[in-house]
């Protein structure tokens, strides 16, 4: 893209059945191994299955977190409806288009970008080699436009083809190697520096959500299946086989959480994991599990609302409900992670802060960062485990519950340990934890629950700034806005416009000193974010968070954020 | 709530007072709650679990006050939602003796969906209902097993809708023992209660418990309820008809079944380095597991 | 969504095209659910109400988008929900043809209790489940009717626990019209929608509908229903009894029944300041109703 | 209590069985009669029926719009638990406790308060009537302190006896004059200054909003029963069955809230009724009408939370639910009832705005709006009708339900309009109805529904100003916290601190200019409401809607809101 090649950004495209998403996992593996980083973003038409689907990827030197502003190349395997997808793959004037001239004229809506076309036999390659597919030529095409190494790209076509036999890794090795000969032939190239190989991770954010509720110690999960957020259920499900701990697959979202209520009770970190429509099933329990104490982690991986929405696409819209989707004053705490590779160490967080603060913890995800598929380095670290406080100060008739501390955490002993026996309740009550429609017990406990989440320390969990840390411009983000934040800030400041980036990951409580410093000298702080009423904004300005003067820059789905789009906001602001 | 148990040295050697605690019940006197309550005293007393490892799980209603009159541990949750907290209590502490309890609105209405869920899958929990065909806590509206020409505000003249009958509910959801008693019978009902308690998997008790304020009328059913008019049986097809034909007001078990219960939890390592490990890539010393890699592993990506 | 309607001189002469809308199905080629639809628009053709008088409510999943592709109006609302919608709709507007369809994950787990609801208060509705035994829209996880073995990712090695019987359901909860069909056998799934419309109070339709997607291997249902092998009983206990022994392969009416359906809402005066005169006191002109005067009128205060 | 007496504030109490209840009632009909306004709140003990028992008066020749501070008179039937009201009952050395010494000492609880005793020998006294209940007798004690004309009291007994015979009438009539001249021997007397006698209306808060449901053209109403929102749906169930309409008692609130799509989509004006933990079963649904544009009206009667709380107590703690419990981006209306002579107006017009706008209105009353039994003025306007615009600009292939419009308003036709045919839909959508994941159709539908309400023109519904308008201090309410800020305002102002009140009824939208004409000139703003952590404060200041240095009292119950609080909140802050 720019001069200094750190990055290729290619599509491969086609209809039901030609195996471009395959095709696209294909080049993320071969780029891994090549030492490379990459993302890669699937898209599907309406059909539920079988339509149309194209692999949005890009592969380079650096980690990349967020999509490219435009491709440098697309790969159609065919045309048939593939034009559907043309607003979301921006190609322009210096784009390629490789296709085969068998399948007709590229479509209009693709056509009009102006970029350069290459025509390959890409059928008849295929057929050159013997159970040779189509996706495995494109395959072959995109390899050899980054410049990957051979020997990478075939060790990736073993690794993921090899449980199908050797015929198979035969037929895909051949197709590969025709792919790429006839593009080399082309005397085409956007070829990648060489990459630094090191063993690195290569997964979705599901998949790293699920990995943080492991380490974390979830032994228990409820959930009801719903996009974009099953997939962790489902990655559970199948870990737990040989790692242990139970995925109940609950009636609805209401029994799911329920299901949670009692096995927290009954002494087991626990997990439930839901979309938008789903949590809004599950606040009138999560509001128990405040009044109540009960710890859990809640994950929400948000997509488009309002209602059913566009279900595979991705927006922050639900922090309101987050937030505040309770009746009753229920101060909750709300974590998002920033990346990708920030989900496993702020899940297995999440799961640390329920039990130690004994409280529901919303993990916000979102369809960007959940079913984008990357490669990072290996996380050096992980939080230093908390627990709950199980110990009881005193038994028998002087055992209370939900006894006031300093710490506003009690003592709470499981159903099995003798002299503690407790009833858990949503009715407001005394220490004891009997039902007490008293004020003095009601405003007791209220404030108790306020004071554990506001004078615990967070630590760094609260979130992190990038970029000069004087710079007079500050992005506030959280969630998958951060990536897009974060090359946002990187071009304004090679442009002159040193911009720093806070990357807010504790939602609430809100960490007003630390945010207060992160924004320290900002002359201007603008909040972007990815819905339509600038929830964030709203939140941290009801919460007296933010500088006097702060801006918001809010945009709905189902679009993805590009950097380019906040780059071009903020100039134009400044501009106007 | 804490509850002041009284210690005690030997399981074997309960008494219904080891089960009996120091709060005061809300109910109106007279309220057919009481003899519910004193019925599953004695039966945990002669269950013999000590009260710290029984958890008595319930809604919201007058009947779901009902756990923190009990010694045991206790879980007061939302409106209707007592069975799925009962669910994942027992499935992450099968050690426990879990005991549902609750009303006829709490279970029957709003709680109709996870009342044949559970059912259908079959943990080894009790859930036994307090059904005074009324919503006694919000007053005396009409419930799922009102009749239908019950005249309330909430809807004068009657509902005029037929009241469904619970036991065929849990029948055709799967319950696996089914039975139905008198809350003021209170021996029969703790014997009850401990058989099913005792039997595995689901098992369902309606219990005909009169609402002396809303419903002072069913004060009447000490007179009409037929006791021991009922013999259980193992064929499902066969206690459902008895259900369908029965006045509604016989008393006894209905059905005793032999599904199989819930499974158990996978046991594993527990090591969460060794599921990471399929994460790897790129290195030299650890290989990719086929498919994990490119895809996410899971066939419904 | 606007639908494309055909204009048509008398209602006698529709035909199954009046009902075809424009939209293009997102279905899977194969997909049963094609089958359900084109026996609806039949059975719409058949009962020859105009597609501006029905009404086709449903939920989410992928037999729930089946209202955009007839020419009906339409309501396609959240998940689980189809049942409660088309219980306010039909009330308020007696006038229309309210057909309610989804899935078996719709129907039968998060909407289990509107199931139980609707057939117990009996509300003239048609009900038409498309059951794949799977959640087909969110990629193939087992819903309540998923026999216990199926593997999948959600539940490797299979849920364990045994499908319950929607039509065991629907007679324990009152409905009305019990029966099951087979989607791809299009012209007597239509014949049996006709007749369940026509059949006064609630009536449910469980239909067999291959996933070929997620369960390729329903397609062999084909060969496996049971047809016409069924007759149709007023006796609900009968009804449940052959429910219980059956294969859950045969398709038929297996009942109709006589209760009578939901009452009609009073029609009154309307006229509010009739109502307010009630809270008229201090004055010389009007009299303050009895009781009404100090405390509400109530009996519920 | 001030010199000029306009007042007196009296309990009347007693264990289960007693009837202090219908003795308050009786007490707010005889004044009623004799021209005077008035106030009555309801206690009652744990136990669900049967256990002690408590009417809280006040009746006065103004309109009484909250709790007094403190209480003028006890009036003990009995003393058995009496005393746990001790909190709730405030009496003080110029108090008056009347008791019959055959109950027993007056308890230390109360005695405490240093109020003086009366001693009556009221069983006695009742039973020299025939048929004398003790509650008569502490009726008429009450209507002699007061100074109630003999004419009236007789008045009110006989309407609200007289269904039960003439010999209970006499009977009560006989007690309650013995009450009178037993008191009168005394020579204590609180009298009120004779009323201005008219009609008027006894009414509560619940029956107020039902009355403006029937005025605003609801036929339809689907709820589930919960304390303290169930009153509405039973006055309704009653009323319809002479007014025509429907109530359907739904087996759970989400089945309540479909049941309301479903009867709206055919066209009927639709309500459904709950309280906080109901409200939270619907939120998802909710969402789905605001999607689909389907008018209702949703009714919240707040009761303290979090989870079920104290449900006979009252708070304003659903606001943040009520504004932001929904997945997504999904503005809608709320309103709120500034006082129970308000509940009507603002009901009606809440169906209105809901026909109009095509959208969910949320009606928030609170226990202590809905349960409280008050005397008013009858109201004398009624807002003017609005409907639902139903008329297509096109028919056939032509007609599209969401088609854009300037207002954001589009025409909506019911099932049986020939021609126009359309599904109603929660998924993104184009204006014809059909779903799209299209970013272009998405970002229309979703201005176009922020566009209706930030474009419609609320007139008069947004609030009131009350107070002195110049004044430099404001409080800024909304509901039930109107009432004691009013009177905190006039005690300001009386003594030199001119202060004024902004009573908010419409909460969302934000009235933004309105409220910026309001607090125009104002030094000082307080934010004044019943919950923990300000929620209207926090709403405002996120909506940038409230000026720099805004302060927030806010305070949750169950102890009722008084203007004393108020003041001296506002006098600490001014010293501080
Ligand atoms: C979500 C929710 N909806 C409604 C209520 C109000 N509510 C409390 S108890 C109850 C019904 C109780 O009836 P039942 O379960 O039969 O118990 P009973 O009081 O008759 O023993 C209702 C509707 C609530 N607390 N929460
Ligand atoms: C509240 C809520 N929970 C979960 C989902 C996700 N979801 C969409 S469709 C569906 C299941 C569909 O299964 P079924 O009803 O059997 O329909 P099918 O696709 O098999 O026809 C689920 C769980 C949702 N949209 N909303
Ligand atoms: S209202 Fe009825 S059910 Fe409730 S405590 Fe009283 S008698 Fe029992
Ligand atoms: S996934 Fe299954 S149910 Fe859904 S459209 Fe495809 S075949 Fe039909
Ligand atoms: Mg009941
Ligand atoms: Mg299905």
């Amino acid at each position: 893209m720019s001069e200094a090649r750190k990055s290729v950004a290619i599509v491969i495209a086609g209809s039901g059945g030609t195996g471009a998403i395959t095709a696209g996992s294909a080049i993320l593996a071969a780029a891994a191994r090549d030492g490379h980083y990459g993302l890669m973003t699937k898209l599907s038409g309406a059909q539920v299955r079988g339509g149309e689907a194209a692999a949005l990827l890009e592969v380079g030197v650096d980690p990349i977190e967020s999509q490219p502003d435009r491709f440098d190349c697309l790969i159609a395997l065919d045309w048939q409806d593939v034009h559907r997808f043309a607003p979301e793959i921006p190609l322009d004037a210096s784009s390629l288009i490789v296709c085969d001239p068998k399948n007709g004229a590229v479509p209009e809506a693709i056509a009009r970008s102006g970029a350069r076309i290459i025509e390959l036999p890409i059928a008849e390659i295929a057929s050159s080699v013997e159970g040779g597919r189509i996706n495995m030529v494109g395959f072959g095409i995109a390899a050899e436009l980054a410049g990957l190494e051979a020997g990478a790209v075939d060790e990736a076509i073993r690794a993921m083809i090899g449980g199908k036999g050797e015929r198979a890794v035969t037929a895909s090795l051949g197709a590969s190697a025709a792919g790429r000969a006839a593009f080399a032939a082309t005397g085409t190239s956007m070829k990648l520096p060489a990459g630094r190989k090191a063993e690195r991770w290569m997964l979705s954010g599901n998949e790293a959500v699920g990995l943080g509720a492991l380490r974390g110690g979830i032994t228990f999960v409820a959930a009801y299946p719903i996009t974009p957020a099953t997939e962790i259920t489902e990655w559970l499900a199948v870990q737990m086989q040989e790692f242990g701990g139970r995925v109940v697959l609950a009636e609805d979202e209401i029994a799911a959480v329920n299901m949670c209520c009692g096995s927290s009770f009954g002494g087991a970190p626990t997990m439930t994991i839901t979309s938008g429509p789903g949590l809004a099933l599950k606040v009138e329990t999560i509001g128990l599990a405040i009044a109540a104490e009960i710890p859990m982690v809640i994950v929400d991986v948000m997509r488009v609302g309002p209602s059913t929405g566009i279900p595979t696409k991705s927006d922050q819209g639900d922090l309101d409900i987050a937030l505040h989707g309770t009746p009753g004053d229920a101060p909750r705490v709300v974590v998002a992670p920033i990346s990708i590779a920030d989900c496993p160490a702020t899940t297995e967080r999440a799961v640390h802060l329920a039990e130690a603060l004994q409280t529901p913890v919303m993990l916000l995800s979102d369809q960007s960062i959940g079913q984008t598929q990357t490669i990072i380095d290996i996380p050096a670290d992980r939080p230093a485990p908390l627990t709950r406080s199980t110990v009881p100060f005193a038994t028998g008739p002087d055992f209370r519950r939900y006894v006031l501390t300093d710490s506003g955490v009690s003592p709470m002993p499981a159903p099995g340990t003798p002299d503690c026996q407790w009833v858990a309740d949503g009715l407001s009550h005394a220490e004891s934890g009997h039902p007490s429609n008293s004020a003095a017990n009601h405003v007791a406990q209220i404030e108790k629950r306020k004071r554990k989440l506001e004078t615990f320390d967070f630590g760094d969990t609260w979130g992190e700034v990038h970029g000069p840390a004087d710079a007079p411009l500050a992005l506030l983000a959280f969630g998958s806005s951060v990536g897009p934040a974060k090359v946002a800030a990187e071009r304004l400041t090679a442009a002159g416009t040193p911009t720093r980036v806070v990357a807010l990951r504790l939602l609430s409580p809100v960490p007003k000193a630390k945010l207060a410093a992160a924004l320290a000298g900002a002359k201007r702080t603008v909040v972007v974010e990815q819905n339509h009423s600038g929830q964030l904004y709203r939140h941290l300005r009801g919460e007296r968070a933010l500088p006097h003067g702060a801006e918001s820059f809010a945009r709905p789905g189902p679009a993805p954020f590009r950097a380019a789009e906040i780059v071009a906001h903020i100039s134009q602001e400044v501009a106007a | 709530m804490t509850i002041h148990e009284q210690p005690h040295a030997c399981p074997q050697q309960l008494t219904l007072k080891d089960f009996k605690s120091s709060v005061e019940p809300i109910w109106c006197s007279g309220c057919g709650d009481f003899g519910v309550l004193q019925a599953l005293q004695r039966a945990l007393a002669e269950l013999g679990r000590p009260p710290h490892e029984v958890v008595v799980v319930s809604g919201i209603g007058c009947s779901s006050r009902l756990p923190a009159y009990t010694t045991a541990y206790g879980f007061h949750g939302v409106h209707g939602r007592a069975l799925p907290v009962a669910t994942g209590l027992k499935l992450a502490r099968p050690d426990l003796e879990v005991i549902t309890v609750g009303g006829d609105g709490d279970g029957y209405s709003i709680g109709g969906n996870h009342f044949l869920h559970a059912a259908r899958r079959n943990v080894d929990l009790t859930y036994i209902v307090m059904d005074n065909r009324v919503y006694g806590m919000t007053k005396g509206q009409p419930s799922p097993t009102t009749e239908a020409d019950w005249d309330s505000d909430a809807a004068p003249g009657g509902t005029g809708v037929k009241p469904f009958s619970p036991l065929a509910i849990a029948l055709a959801a799967g319950a696996n023992f089914v039975a139905r008693g008198f809350a003021l019978d209170v021996k029969p009902l703790a014997a009850m209660i401990v058989e099913a308690v005792r039997h595995p998997g689901f098992s369902f008790l309606e219990i005909l418990s009169p609402c002396i304020t809303f419903r002072p009328e069913e004060m009447e059913w000490k007179k009409s309820v037929e006791r021991g008019a009922i013999q259980p049986t193992s064929d499902r097809a066969q206690a459902t008809a008895t259900v369908l034909s029965d006045t509604e007001m016989a008393t006894g078990i209905f059905f005793k079944g032999d599904r199989g219960t819930y499974r158990e939890a996978p046991r594993g390592h527990g090591d969460p380095e060794k599921i990471a490990a399929q994460f790897r890539v790129g290195g030299t010393a650890h290989m990719v597991p086929e498919d994990s890699a490119c895809c996410g592993g899971g066939r419904a990506l």
